[in-house]
This record gives C-alpha cells, structure tokens and sequence, in this order.
C-alpha cells in the first residue's frame, strides 16, 4: 500500500462573509487510509471536508486562503475547474438523499454527465458499483423501479454506489452514518474498511468509537483549529493535548 | 376523526354545507351552459366553418383559431418563462433588488384587466411592428399576459426542490446547466406544469386583449400573419352582437369540453411525473 | 418510468429563440397586411382586404364578405371588430383598408379627410317588455325619460312602475345617433342603466317589464317590443321616408378614393346583390 | 472482494488532476448563462414595456386633472371633457369587498373541508370541478348573471336587479377557485408534525385546525385572499353586464354601479384623445391599486413564513 500523501493542506483559512471558520490547517492525508475528523460541532471539521472538493464555494459569501494540494497540483488555482475536481473527489452527505429516478438512472447519473453514452459499459458499471457498495443482492431484480422506496441504510448504500460510479480517487464522508439505524451503520463502516486500500477516504463523524473503529488517522478540530493529527490508536490510547483528551474522554464538547 | 359532541357535530354539518353550496353553485353554472347551449352542439357544429356571421354552420375555423393562437402564446411565453424562472432562481443572487423587482411587477401584471394588454399589443405589435391583426400578434400579446403566472409558478417549483439535490449532483462532478437541466427542472416539472394549465386556461377564456390583437376575421387561419377568431371571442360576438344566444352557450360548451380534456392529460402527465419528486 | 432527459429542456430554449428570430424576421420583411395587392384584371380578383371597426357593422360586413369571397376565390377578406373609433384609427394608420363605423364621425376624426361611403342605414328601436301596455311614446316622453324627469310608466299611459331606463355607453354609434335626434344635446341622466352591446340591451330589456331601452332596428324579436315614435311605426319604410327620424348610417371609410379590390368590395356592397343581403340581415338600404 | 475492487480503479489511467488542467474550458456553461440571461433580460423588457404603456398614457391626464381631482371628483362625462373616477374607484372597492365578504368566508370553509375533512376522493374531484370554473369565459358568467341573477334580486329583493349585489355575487364566484385552491394548498403544506403534536395533547380534529393548522397556514390564505381581490378587481367582461354601469356612487346594495374596469372596457372601443388618455390613466390607478394589494400580501406571506420553519 503505497503510503505517500494524497491530500495537503497548507495555512488553509476559510471565512464565512467575516466570520472565521477555519484557522492556518496544515494537514497530511495519506493515500488509501481512512482519515477521521473529530470534533464539537461547529469545530469546522465539514467546513475543512467541503474545502477540498470546493463544495464551500456553493455558499453565498465564503473565501478561501491557503491551500490545498491533491497529488500536488494546487486545487484553489484560478485555472483549476472544480467541476473536474468534483469528478476526481466523491462526496456522501449527512442525509442520504437519492435523485428523484431509478435505482438504475441514479447510479448511473454520474458517468452519463461525464459522457458516457454506451448502454453495455453504463449497466456494466451500475452492477459494478452496487456490487461495491454491498447493495447489488438487495435490488438486483427491482433496478428499474423507483428509488425513493428504498430504507435509509439502503439509500446511503445507493449514495455510495454513485459516487463509486464516477471512479473517485478521494472519497469524502461528512457524517454518513449519523442519520442511519446501528445495522446499516455496521455495514457502512465493513463497507468503509474493504474501500479503503482503493481509495483516500476522510469521514467527518460525531462517533468517536466509529472514528476508532474505521480510521488509520484522526484530526480533532476545535472552535476553526487543528488542534492534534495522529494515528489513530497513537490519539486515542494517549493523547498529547489536554483538550483531546479532555474531548476522546468525554468531558465536554 | 369522528365528532364526538354535539358541537363538532354541528362544525361538521357547516363544513360539508359550504362544500355542497360550492359544488352546487358549479353544478347550475355548467348545467346552465349544457341546457342552453346543448341544442345547438353535435358533431358538424364542431367540424363545419360559420356562415352568415355565425348564425348558421359550425365553429370549426375558431376551434382551430384557439389551438393556433395558444400554441403560440405558449411557445413564446414557456420558454422564456421557465427560463427566466431558472436564471432568477439559480444564476441571479436572488436577493438582489432587482430580482425583486422583476417580482413585483410580474405579481402586478397579473391583476391588471387584459383589455389594457390588448391595447399595448395593438399599438406595438398590430401597429409599430407593422405585424396586422394576426395569430402572430395575438399570440405574442398573450405570452407577455402569461409570462407572469409561468414565471412565477416555475420559481416556486424550482424553489421547492429539495436543496440536498443539487448539492449529490454537484458533488458528482456534474456542472451548474447539468444540474439544472437534469435534477432541478424534472423536479419541478409537475409545479412548472400546473402553472402552464393556469395559464391556457386564462388564454382560452379571453377576449378583450385578443380582440384588439388577432382580430376577429371568421376566415380559416392559414399562416402565422393571418387574422383568427377564438371560441371565447366568437362567442363574445355571437352574444353581444345578439347573433344567436343559443350558438353563443353551444361554443361555451365546447370551450368547457376542451377544458376538461387539457386538465386531463395535464394530471395524467403530472401523476407520471409527481412519482418522481419523492 | 420516464427516464429523466435534459434534451427536452434544451429543445424547449432553442424554440423560444427561433420564435423570437422569427417574429423579427417576418417583422420586418412582413407583407403590408393592408396592402391589397390586387390583380384587377377583369373578373379575377385576388389579393387580401381587411375591413374594421363597429361592431354592429361586423356582422353584415361578415355577410356581405362571405358572398364576396364566393364570387371572388381568390380574394381573402378579414373582417374585424373593435368598436368605430378603431375602425376609424386602423384606417387611418393603415392597419385596415377599410374603416367601418356605426356613427357619424367627430370633428376631429373628420380632418383625416376620409372617404365615407354609406351601405346601409339602421334604424334605432325604442324598445319594451312585451308585458307593456304602451305602444306609443312621442320624441318629447322618451327624451324626459331619458333625462329622468319622467320616473314611472302610469305617467306615459302605462301601469304604475318604476321605469328602468337603459342606455349604451359614451361613444357607442347607437347611443350617438340617439343623443342627436332624440335628445338633441341634451345629457343623458347619470343614474341611468348603461349596456355595452346591442345583444345585452336586448336581454336586460327582455328580463324587466318596467324596462325601456334603444337598439338597432335590426335587432328586434319576440322577446322585445318596438315603439311607435310619435304615431309613425318603426319600420322600413318610414325610416327610408324619414317619418321614423331615429336611424343611424352604416359607413365605410377608406383613405382615400377606393380602388382596386377596395373599389370592387364596395361596388358590390351598394349594388342590388349587395343591398339584398343588406336588408335580409336586417337593415335598411340607403337607395 | 480485493480484485474486483482493484480493477476498477485501474480503469482511471492517468493521475487525477492532469485531466482536469488538459480539459479546463467553461465555454459550454457560461454560453447557456448568457441565453438564460437573454430569455429572462427578453421577458423583463416586455414586462416594463407593458408597465411604461400604461404610465406613459396614463400620467399626462393624472397630472393634467391633478390626482385628487382625478380620483375624488365624482362627475364623469368624457364628452363634456371632465374626468373625475372617483364614483367607479369607490364602485371598484365596494363590489369587490362585497364580493370577498361572501366568498372568503364560504372559500375558507371549503378549502378546510377538502384538506382536512373530505376523504381524498371528493377532495379530488371538486379540486378538478373547481379548476374547471376558472377555466371558463368570464362572457359566459355575464350572460348566466344577466338571465338567471339579476331578475332574480328584482323579483325578490328589489330595485331592477343590475346591482352592486349582481357583480358581488358574479364576482365572488369567479375567484373562489383561486382562494380555495391556494388555501387549500397552504394548508396541506402545513408540516404534519404540528397536526400529530397537538392530536397527541388529546386536541379534538377542530381544536387542531382552528390552533394549529389555520394559524400555521396563515400567511398562505391571507396570500390567497389578497389574489382573489386582485382577480376581482380587475374582472372586467362579467361585470360589465350585471352591474348596471351607472357612473354614480352606489346608494345600497341595490343601486347599479360603475367599476374602474368597466369603465375601461365600456368606452375603450369608441374612445379618442384625452377620453382615451382618461381610461389608460384609470388602468394607471388600477396598477398602483394592485401594487398596494400584492405587496401586502408579500408582507402578510414573509410574517407568515417567518414563524414558521421551512
């Protein structure tokens, strides 16, 4: 497995109008590991994920400084289209929401923006990517029918057969299992696991036992800072900083 | 919710009364436009051209007339309704006083008496353009006289579309047009469409604006530049002028027919659709 | 299920723009509507004739256009509506080739110099309800009617009622032809009822028996009855000997003299196939 | 499992981004911004055009008779060259709140009953009935009033029946599709947790509509109402035949009566010069009227949604 840096992030600040959500981040994010971001909320943990795909820039009055390098190309260079980017770094959202289509049509949505015409290569990828994502059993029969009747653990699962669709080197998870039952988080964490030695995940999670269970490496985030980036296990068993520790041991936030 | 006491009992008898006085007051209107007009409506009255000014024959040329002049009217004001619809809601930072300004105005236009619309069409179309009481004309006037109620159903559509849609499908990597052109305006389309059945319905109603604009020539339109009498004005004419009463409500009849088939299809293709937006 | 396209959407755009591109293009290279170029070579005619204006004129000028067109297969003619001063506008601008008009026309409407040409003459109608007992009214009852110093029937031989007095409103031919025989100047009384149309005159008339309105002679039926107006019936021949004084003309106007197709429609119009449709449809020829 | 996963991602040969710099050309979307720039600059252009006809004709006469004198002077004679609208704005006004003194309240009712109330399938079919009474030409409602209403109220109730009450009832049954529908819409967007919240404090079905429902949907109604007044004032071919058109202020409910449309529509056809200058300055007032009207109902609709969260 190869260990270099993926994804960098040097003095990376971002504002919201004039308030200050993150403040001069440095991190290293290495290649196929699954790195956690913890933290209270409002620490700006999703702040730093929505920066690395430039879904920040959707918000009305957001400025970026610093930067970040994904395989050292800078991403907040003026000729950088973020439409391409988005193509390279997947995204699942908090709330598993599935286009208003088939289970097909959705899975598909993604490589039929990015050109992809041919009916054979388009179902051999659908199949593809729900095998992925542990959802191809369960609707192999039903793949025409609408998407919109499908449980919330399944519609996660359908989320990420999507973005594994459009063949992502980065995937970024901002709370994927908090609005999800413990079953289908299990699965979605086992999920998560067997992703990992093909793809560069970050999850932002409010679980620390999550984090501990399916992270390499944990960021905590406090009030817009990075306050300790470790191994996982190095962070959780002894902590360097006392408000980590004062956080992994539940004494506030 | 079964009414327990005597009280909702009698909340309960007020509310079924005022239904039935609604549902009466349709019951006479359109019973009253069967009586009168029935008589006079069978199959040649609608294939057969007026003659004698309408007091004899059919109303073929003005059911073609309508379908023209709506045609039109819709293919102007639809698109550019929806697409001022789209640029407002996605493109233009809504908050801008000069969207809001485009809103106001638009609401407003949509209380003021089509007569007024009819003069601005003939002066500008029928005159300054040099156009002539035409479909083309007529049309383009009652564009501008919908393109408020399109405009403003397709925003309120647009603005119902669940925002997390747009933020899956950019994140996938598909750009601002993909977006809207394949998640946020199918969404929308069953509010974009109740707008468009608001709208034909005002079109195939009116007279005044179109009067002034399409003219009121009896004759089978035969290209865009040629006059055209619709339903509702030939029956406007048939009345008023005291050609024939009867004909008068046999038009309005036809007129409620075509009604009823528009609306139809319009909730048939909504129910397609309306499985789409979850 | 419908597969979700965005072609559909696309097409929708690209369409609202052709129309736009066309509705310049035939803007500027339209055909002048209003001139109609005419072939006059002996009895082919061809060529586009629009005709507009009052309202009570449009349905004779429909009539007389149907046989026209008939004669005449390769002549179009379209008849619009819109009221006299319309009619007098569009001809004047151009939009019309002929202006109709139910009304003498106004000082200033008459500096255009336009060419009026009579068809017919349209006798106006004191009308009531059936039920009425009066027959007859002299010019001076009905003007003091309409001037609301004669309020109740029993005071013009009739049964004791309120009388609804009914008019048309400012500018309508009818009402101007009324105002200047019967009222000579004087104004109508503001509380009075006014109708928009010939057609909603005749029905308030025929709904309220303490009702009195005018209408075009033409107009009259069963559901109506028309007044002897000082002792003279209110039929053809009174009103072409000018016993019965309440009429009106129907004019058409042209820019200037007629030629061309516009010649031929109105040489038609006065001639005797022309005069006899006139009056079948009810009205009076001026011969 | 590890194979397949691996396959896959061999597929995306070269490294990630250099396919982003080779392909960085946005022409393809700011081309489509610029026609949807053009489509929405096209309908605005025709909006103002049609706003600045009305002003440009209306204006001078305003300015000319001065705005009081316009709208307070009660004599209206275009031939005699005095132009007061004053009797027709107050006819305007009170044909339309009596219209709306029986229609909201009978509108408000049904929208309840069909939300609330009705199993689905009668909600359905008088929802289609009642898109069906706006679809029809308001001609044929004049005539229905002319034959049916009018010698109705002069048989029983008096005067000869062309009343302020005729155009009231013809008016009132002409907007109620609009007030039921988008009451009635308003309430059923109403977030079903706030019904089930106050059912589950043992609230009785009407407890929970006249607490909870109406008072949520609050500003959907009152936005309803607001554009049924301005259907209704601006209504011109229905009212023109049932009201009498007499241009003097209505005494009673009986009285015959003159709208500010009527008005327009009556003399429009035949009018020339500052007469026709009068009429377009009455659709003038008639615009700043609707104005007024729409803006409350922006305001009522942004009170509304404010306590409300969406």
């Amino acid at each position: 497995m190869a260990n270099d840096v993926k994804i960098k992030s040097t003095d990376l600040k971002v504002f919201y109008h004039d308030f200050q959500a993150l403040y001069e981040i440095n991190m290293e994010i290495k290649e196929n590991n699954v790195t956690a971001l913890i933290g209270p909320s409002g620490c700006g943990k999703s702040t730093f994920l929505r920066s690395i795909n430039r879904l920040n820039e959707l918000i009305e009055g957001t400025s970026t400084k610093g930067q970040i390098y994904i395989d050292e190309i800078p991403l907040y260079d003026k000729d950088i289209d973020p439409v391409n980017l988005r193509k390279n770094v997947g995204m699942v959202f908090q709330q598993p929401s599935v286009f208003p289509m088939s289970i097909y049509d959705n899975v598909a949505y993604g490589p039929r923006i990015h050109g992809v015409k041919d009916k054979a290569i388009l179902d051999e990828i659908v199949e593809k990517s729900l095998k992925a994502a542990n959802l191809w059993n369960e609707v192999k029969d039903r793949i025409k029918s609408p998407a919109t009747g499908m449980s919330g653990g399944q519609r996660q699962r359908l989320v990420m057969a999507r973005v594994l669709a459009v063949e992502p080197q980065v995937i970024l998870m901002d709370e994927p299992a908090s609005a999800l039952d413990p079953i289908s988080t299990a699965k979605l964490e086992e999920l998560i696991s067997e992703l990992k030695n093909s793809y560069t995940i970050v999850i932002v999670t409010h679980n620390m036992q999550q984090a501990a269970r399916v992270s390499d490496y944990t960021g905590f985030f406090l009030n817009g800072a990075l306050v300790e980036f470790n191994r996982t296990d190095e962070l959780f068993v002894n902590p360097r900083d006392k408000r980590t520790e004062d956080y992994i041991t539940g004494r506030f936030g | 919710m079964k009414a327990t006491n005597r009280l909702e009992k009698i909340i309960n008898l007020c509310f079924w009364l005022s239904a039935s006085v609604i549902a009466g007051i349709f019951i006479i209107i359109i019973g009253y436009i069967a009586v009168k007009g029935f008589s006079v409506v069978n199959l040649d009255f609608i294939f057969t051209a007026p003659t004698r000014a309408g007091k004899e024959g059919g109303i073929s040329t003005t059911i073609i007339g309508t379908v023209y002049l709506t045609a039109v009217a819709l293919l102007f004001a639809v698109p550019l309704g929806v697409s001022t619809a789209i640029y407002l809601e996605e493109y233009a930072r809504r908050k801008s006083r000069f969207a809001r300004l485009v809103n106001l105005t638009a609401e407003t236009l949509a209380g003021i008496p089509s007569i007024i619309f009819g003069l601005f069409g003939f002066v500008f179309f029928v005159i300054f353009l040099n156009l002539g009481w035409s479909i083309l004309s007529g049309g383009m006037t009652l564009a501008i006289m919908i393109l408020p109620t399109i405009t403003r159903t397709a925003q309120e559509a647009i603005l119902n579309v669940p925002h997390e849609y747009r933020e899956n499908s950019l994140a996938l990597g598909a750009s601002k047009w993909q977006t809207i052109s394949k998640i946020t305006i199918p969404s929308a389309a069953p509010g974009i469409i109740t707008g468009i059945i608001l709208s034909i319905g005002r079109v195939v109603g009116e007279t005044a604006a179109i009067i002034l604009t399409a003219g009121s020539s009896l004759g089978m339109p035969l290209s865009l530049s040629d006059p055209v009498r619709t339903m509702a004005v030939h029956l406007y004419i048939l009345a008023l002028e005291g050609i024939s009463l009867e004909r008068a409500f046999g038009t309005a009849f036809v007129i409620v027919i075509l009604i009823i088939i528009i609306n139809y299809m319009a909730h048939l293709s909504l129910r397609r659709l309306s499985h789409l937006s979850s | 299920m419908l597969s979700i396209k965005s072609k559909p959407v696309i097409i929708l755009i690209l369409l609202g723009a052709i129309m736009a591109a066309a509705f310049t293009v035939s803007g500027c290279g339209q055909q002048d509507a209003a001139n109609s170029s005419e072939k006059t070579d002996g009895a082919k005619l061809a060529g586009t004739l629009t005709i507009a204006g009052s309202t009570s004129v449009q349905p004779f000028s429909e009539v007389l256009a149907e046989k026209f067109m008939d004669n005449h297969p390769g002549v179009q003619i379209n008849v619009q509506g819109g009221g006299s001063s319309q009619g007098v506008a569009a001809v004047i601008s151009g939009a019309a080739d002929i202006g109709s008009s139910s009304r003498d026309l106004k000082p200033e409407e008459l500096e255009e110099n336009l060419i009026e040409t009579k068809l017919a003459l349209d006798g106006v109608a004191i009308a009531v309800h059936p039920s009425n007992p009066v027959t007859n009214l002299s010019m001076e009852d009905v003007k003091n009617i309409y001037l609301g110093n004669i309020t109740n029937w029993s005071e013009v031989g009739g049964k004791d009622g309120v009388i609804t007095v009914v008019s048309r409103e400012a500018g309508s031919g009818t009402r101007g032809a009324f105002e200047d025989i019967v009222m000579d100047k004087q104004e109508i009384a503001k509380e009075v009822i006014i109708q928009n149309s010939n057609g909603a005159v005749r029905t308030t008339v025929a709904g309220d028996k303490n009702a009195i309105g005018y209408l075009s002679l033409a107009m009259i039926d069963n559901q109506i009855k028309s007044l002897d107006i000082d002792g003279v019936k209110s039929n053809v021949d009174n009103i072409k000997a000018g016993t019965y004084k309440i009429s009106r003309p129907f004019l058409y106007l042209t820019k200037n003299q007629p030629e061309g197709l516009a010649k031929a429609y109105l040489d038609f119009v006065l001639s005797d196939e022309g005069q006899a449709i006139i009056v079948e449809e009810g009205a009076i020829s001026p011969q | 499992m590890m194979e397949k996963l691996n396959t896959m991602v061999s597929t995306s040969s070269c490294s990630i981004l250099a396919e982003t710099q080779k392909r960085f050309k946005l022409s393809g979307e700011q081309f489509i911004e610029k026609i949807l720039m053009l489509c929405a600059a096209i309908s605005i252009l025709a909006i103002l055009l049609i706003t600045l006809f009305i002003f440009s004709r209306g204006i001078p006469v305003i300015l000319k008779t001065g705005l009081g004198n316009f709208l307070l002077n009660l004599e209206w004679a275009p031939t005699s060259g005095n132009f007061g609208i004053g009797a027709m704005f107050v006819g305007s006004l009170v044909v339309t709140f009596t219209a709306l003194l029986w229609a909201v309240p009978l509108g408000l009712m049904t929208s309840i009953f069909m939300a609330e109330i009705a199993p689905p399938r009668i909600d359905k079919i008088l929802g289609s009935l009642l898109e069906l009474l706006a679809g029809i030409p308001s001609v044929v409602y004049g005539f229905f009033g002319l034959i049916v209403i009018v010698p109705f109220i002069r048989e029983y109730l008096g005067g000869n029946g062309l009343s302020v009450l005729a155009g009231a009832i013809i008016l009132g049954i002409m907007i109620l599709p609009t007030i039921i529908n988008i009451s009635r819409d308003s309430i059923k967007a109403v977030p079903r947790e706030y019904k089930e919240g106050s059912l589950a404090l043992g609230a009785t079905h009407y407890q929970t509509i006249s607490r909870v429902l109406l008072p949520a949907a609050r500003s959907g109604i009152i936005t309803a109402i607001i554009l049924g007044m301005g259907r209704a004032i601006g209504e011109t071919m229905a009212v023109v035949m049932v009201t009498g058109n007499a241009a003097i202020l209505p005494g009673n409910i009986l009285s015959p009566v003159r709208t500010m449309t009527s008005n327009i529509v009556l003399e429009m056809g035949y009018a020339t010069g500052d007469h026709q200058a009068a009429l377009f300055a009455t659709g003038t007032v008639l615009f700043i009227l609707i104005v007024l009207l729409n803006f409350i109902a922006n305001l009522a609709s942004k009170a509304g949604r404010v306590n409300e969260s969406n």
